[in-house]
């Protein structure tokens, strides 16, 4: 029998997709004969245009690849750049990153549950858990001064300090947490629709995880206890017992579908509350930065030679940055990688056989960040002009539009 | 019906002007206390209850475009179909104490044949459209339709034997017929069983008949972009959102006039024109009742279902459930 | 399970390849207050050799892979590929960067897709952004650049085959965020 | 065409993504949730551009966006307005000296409210919403001044 498929284009533009991506299906009936991705509407260009300013400049640059993981992308690039230079980060500074990162995690995660139920058509799961959500981006405000791209990191440590009189509000939203996390558990793993909804759809076992490289809970939801926080522990978490969640801590067996990636980001939940206790407690005194003064860091770093790796297990699966000194006001090389970047691969084995219905939740499954992975160059080439904006052009825009915006 | 005035018409127009323009304030005023509630139990302060009223003017204000690859006249005639075939049931459905408009040209089984039509209207716009998405929306539609048909039968059907065993001599499909007879003081103890899970079964399926979570694949925003209405926009898209409006008034008085007919008039003694508002004020309450149990909270308290599910839950579960309630009170009438 | 030290990972690499290992080195990394210690691997070797090492890799463990990164050099390209070895355990991770040159008038590469599926979408990349010819790998749309994009332009190479800004000899000056059209004539 | 005075009340908002760094975008969706709430100004995410009033654009616009931009532009029906939310979708933000974006949105579509920000909060978002339909309000008044049709 010849069957007639046809094709259905997602995206980049589509209500499911918070990002542009592409996806082309072959479709027969309503299930999934095949996948085209084909990301690459998100490319900024951002690695070249890092390979261009000097590693300062370019935590900015690395905190806009993505902007809910914007603590993950400069902790990993300052890594790198401190194992390159030989900086040593002071221990405060160390658990300060800690305690910044594990806050960004909880509010991914809830991110990420209000998302998954927004696609699986239940919106009241979405107002619930941003409600929740907005706890934790008033205590980020609080101890950063915004909500997003928190501007903390910087070489050798962290700009700013947590002091003694902000550690009881700390404490409160840790209170508050472990208060909603019933409720979120409730909704997710009780609820008899959601359960029919993710159960045995998108599996990904756990040789395609291994072999296409999947990271973080995608690949832990397959059975791989694979953690960077476990296995090369990493600035304060060395010090803090981080084990890798996988949902046979939960539900006893392993099936690594949809359903068990919930369980694993409601379980990493707990973890990073715990992990944020621990830090409170055991939080040494001393400075947050190696080097204060940032003219002399910028020398000591044209100065530097060397190659080094910085590793974050971000909400999503493991940031891995890669910079290289040549004694140069710029990093000769500036290398990014997004879980996302990884995560992609396995899309297909999850989405071949499954219905149309299916493609937002399984997408949405492995937390994808487009804006991280699509973070690569990509040329204009529209009338084979390159259009530059001077920064006299951007000015004048900038009094016009002042101009035109009070009347 | 025997004799037809020029008189009798110009009533009957001008009843079903009226009818009309209170079934669409009506489907708008409910459709706003729906959101406004939705949104109250998410936890938000919701929009005003009148917002239905301002989108529905502004879309109509809105430019009205056609696609390239669309058939004009089929996808412009669509909305104007699924409005008027909702607007006309409307006319078949006794309030209160008031008798049906058309009381006497068709009975319950017509309007089970005129509910099909805005779906079929949506499903004809959906194709005429000519985008991938509405095609699958209305591909999906046409999957709904077929799958809650039975259990809506097989609910309507069972009350309709019932009446036909206790009055032979009455045309027991006539919704006046059935409205004036509740279901509930005919029935033993079986019987009452029976109704209940016919009522289910008739709640079961409002949310699919209204396209409502979990049974709105068709118009699956995250998956299908607004699926059937994805290529829709101004006056159309306006004047779906008064079928959809209207259609939910028509499934609130069904579900009313077959299950809950009771007035409250001779309660509060009442006479004349107050006993006629009251009852009429009365089914409101009803049909708001109605509509919060199954639409607002069935909406907010569930995720969407695969469209292979929801056709599965319509043939098996509520089917089950609507064939059980059609045995028992078949059991309930012979064993009396 | 039997985890190898660094040193003796080398040591297996540098047995089975002696004088294709150009360089090798092992980084002791301390964090935290307490100080535990983790290690990294940096290995240079020749191009000859490197699916062989890569197949040697994955007998020891079935890595994860990272990514490639590139580094154009002038006369050759340095490609690093970025892997990590054992997971499970605290501390036993050991990341694993071999690097190896490509003289640029043959940038051929042998892939590792029928190794390591998950490499493909990082080969792609660097087909893109390098042109770089992976032997074997199958011819699929671009990943990151658009369709129509020039065949002869690649963003990362820092040649006459890169993308702006350019000096007047066709080389990459780089650092100067260059603010107008009269500077960029200037420098060429 | 004439416009009516439902429609600051009723504002259908379209999000587009033209590449930003989803800080931006999370924020507008964080404006639907319950302490800020859209709705109860009559505003609402629509996934559709034909049945939207608004179009809040993020992020500089890449390559392949381009044509999407645009596209999505004209498939809005009239009356409409454009909102340029975040740095980079203003001006271009920390991607200043990037060859391969075009730039800010008003280089592609004309673009009627900015919001800066990076990424602004949901207040300044629903604020720059509601801006919205002074333009679709100064469109009114013109209307009626000019003689109708």
């Amino acid at each position: 029998m010849n069957k007639k498929t046809y094709s259905i284009p997602i995206g980049p533009v589509h209500p499911s997709l918070e990002e542009p991506m592409t996806f082309n299906f072959e479709i027969y009936g309503e299930r999934i004969e095949k996948v085209y991705l084909a990301p690459g509407d998100n490319h900024r260009g951002i690695e070249f245009m890092g390979r261009q300013r000097n590693p300062i400049q370019i935590i900015y640059l690395a905190e806009r690849i993505c902007g809910i993981c914007s603590a993950s992308h400069p902790f990993a690039f300052c890594q790198a750049v401190e194992n390159a230079a030989g900086i040593e980060v002071p221990e405060r500074g160390q658990y300060i990153r800690v305690i910044i990162a594990e806050l960004e995690r909880i509010h991914s995660h809830i991110l990420w549950a209000g998302i998954a139920g927004h696609e699986l058509g239940f919106d009241s799961v979405l107002y619930i858990s941003w409600r929740a959500r907005e706890e934790v981006l008033d205590l980020l405000e609080y101890l950063t001064g915004n909500r997003i791209n928190y501007g903390v990191f910087m070489i050798g440590g962290v700009r700013r300090d947590i002091s003694e009189e902000q550690i009881p509000r700390i404490r409160k939203t840790l209170e508050y947490y472990k208060d909603v996390y019933g409720k979120i558990e409730d909704i997710f793993l009780k609820d008899p629709t959601i359960a029919l909804r993710t159960k045995n759809v998108g599996v990904l076992t756990k040789e395609d995880a291994l072999r296409l490289c999947a990271v973080g809970p995608t690949t832990r939801a397959s059975g791989i206890k694979k953690d960077v926080r476990q296995d090369q522990p990493y600035s304060a978490y060395a010090d803090l017992e981080v084990k890798a969640i996988t949902p046979d801590v939960f539900s006893g067996e392993i099936n690594g579908d949809v359903y068990d990636r919930i369980i694993v980001r409601l379980l990493e939940l707990v973890q990073s509350i715990q992990i944020i206790e621990q830090c409170l407690e055991n939080m040494p005194s001393g400075e947050i930065v190696a080097e204060k003064k940032l003219v002399k860091l910028l020398n000591q770093l044209k100065k530097a030679k060397g190659e080094g790796i910085g590793r974050h297990e971000a909400p999503r699966g493991e940031v891995f940055h890669y910079v290289k000194l040549a004694e140069a006001e710029v990093p000769e090389i500036w290398k990014a990688r997004a879980p996302t970047y990884n995560n992609l691969m396995p899309w297909a084995p999850m989405l071949l056989g499954e219905q149309i219905a299916d493609i937002p939740i399984v997408v949405a499954s492995t937390d994808p960040c487009i804006a991280c992975m699509d973070r690569v160059t990509i040329l204009n080439k529209a009338n084979g002009r390159k259009d530059v904006l001077t920064k006299k052009d951007l000015h004048e825009l900038s009094v016009q539009k002042t101009r035109r915006i009070t009347p | 019906m025997t004799s037809i005035s020029l008189f009798g018409i110009l009533i009957k127009i001008i009843g079903a002007i009226v009818i009309a323009f209170l079934g669409v304030v009506i489907g708008l005023f409910y459709k706003g206390i729906d959101r406004k509630l939705a949104a109250r139990m998410q936890a938000r302060v919701g929009p005003p209850i009148r917002q239905p009223f301002m989108d529905f003017f502004k879309l109509m204000i809105k430019e009205n475009i056609v696609p390239q690859n669309a058939v004009p006249w089929i996808f412009n005639g669509a909305p104007i179909m699924a409005l008027v075939s909702s607007i006309t049931i409307l006319l078949y459905l006794p309030v209160g104490n008031i008798p049906p408009l058309l009381s006497g040209y068709g009975d319950i089984v017509l309007i089970i044949y005129l509910l099909t039509l805005p779906a079929i209207g949506m499903v004809v716009g959906g194709f005429a459209s000519g985008s991938p998405y509405a095609n699958v929306g209305a591909q999906r539609e046409m999957v709904m339709m077929m799958s809650y048909e039975l259990p809506l039968v097989t609910a309507v059907v069972a009350l309709g034997w019932k009446l036909s065993q206790v009055y032979p001599q009455l045309n027991i499909f006539s919704l006046a017929v059935i409205n004036a007879r509740p279901i509930w003081g005919l029935v033993g103890p079986l019987g009452f069983i029976g109704a209940i899970l016919l009522f289910i079964t008739l709640a079961a399926v409002t949310p699919g008949e209204l396209s409502k979570v979990p049974f709105d694949a068709p118009e699956a925003e995250t998956e299908l972009a607004g699926g059937i209405l994805v290529e829709y926009s101004g006056r159309n898209l306006a004047l779906f959102g008064l079928a959809d409006a209207v259609k939910t008034v028509v499934m609130m008085s069904l579900t009313v006039a077959l299950f809950f007919p009771y007035n409250i008039s001779h309660l509060l003694a009442l006479s004349g024109v107050f006993a006629l508002i009251a009852d009429v004020l009365f089914f409101l309450v009803k049909m708001f009742l109605v509509m919060f149990v199954e639409v607002s909270f069935v909406r907010i308290a569930f995720a969407r279902l695969k469209i292979d599910q929801v056709s599965f839950a319509y043939w098996v579960p509520v089917a089950i459930i609507g064939l059980l309630g059609l045995m028992l009170i078949v059991l309930d009438t012979i064993i009396v | 399970m039997e985890y190898m030290k660094p040193e003796e990972i080398i040591e297996l690499f540098k047995e089975k390849f002696n004088e294709s290992i150009t360089n090798s080195r092992i980084e002791i990394k301390t964090a935290g207050s307490k100080k535990n210690s983790y290690s990294l691997i940096w290995l240079e070797i020749e191009l000859k050799v490197f699916k062989e090492a890569v197949k040697l890799l994955c007998t020891i463990q079935f890595p994860h892979f990272a990514i490639i990164s590139d580094n154009d050099t002038g006369e050759e390209v340095k490609l690093t590929y970025h892997f990590s070895l054992y997971y499970g355990e605290r501390f036993k991770e050991i990341s694993l960067n071999i690097t190896t040159n490509l003289p640029k008038n043959n940038l051929k590469m042998p892939t590792i897709t029928d190794l390591i599926p998950g490499a493909q979408t990082s080969e792609r990349e660097m087909k893109e952004m390098m042109g770089i010819t992976f032997e074997n790998l199958p011819d699929l749309p671009n990943v990151f650049l658009p369709i129509d994009f020039s065949k002869d332009v690649f963003p990362f190479r820092k040649d006459e085959k890169g993308v702006y800004p350019l000096s007047k000899n066709g080389k990459h000056i780089g650092g100067n965020i260059i603010d107008n059209e009269e500077e960029v004539k200037k420098v060429e | 065409m004439r416009l009516n005075k439902y429609f600051e009340r009723s504002l259908w908002v379209f999000h587009l993504n033209t590449g930003s760094c989803n800080g931006c975008d999370i924020e507008i969706v964080a404006g639907l949730t319950p302490r800020y709430d859209l709705e109860r100004f009559g505003i609402k995410l629509v996934g559709s551009p034909k049945h939207a009033d608004v179009l809040l654009v993020t992020g500089p616009v890449t390559g392949r966006m381009l044509d999407r931009v645009k596209r999505v532009y004209e498939q809005t029906p009239d009356p409409k307005a454009v909102i340029a939310v975040g740095a980079c979708g203003t001006s271009g933000g920390v991607f200043y000296n990037s060859y391969n974006l075009s730039g800010s949105i008003d280089k592609v579509i004309p673009v009627d409210v900015y919001v800066p920000g990076c990424p602004p909060r949901p207040e300044a978002i629903i604020n720059g919403v509601l801006q919205a339909w002074i333009k679709l309000e100064k469109l009114r008044e013109s209307m009626e001044a000019a003689p109708a049709r």
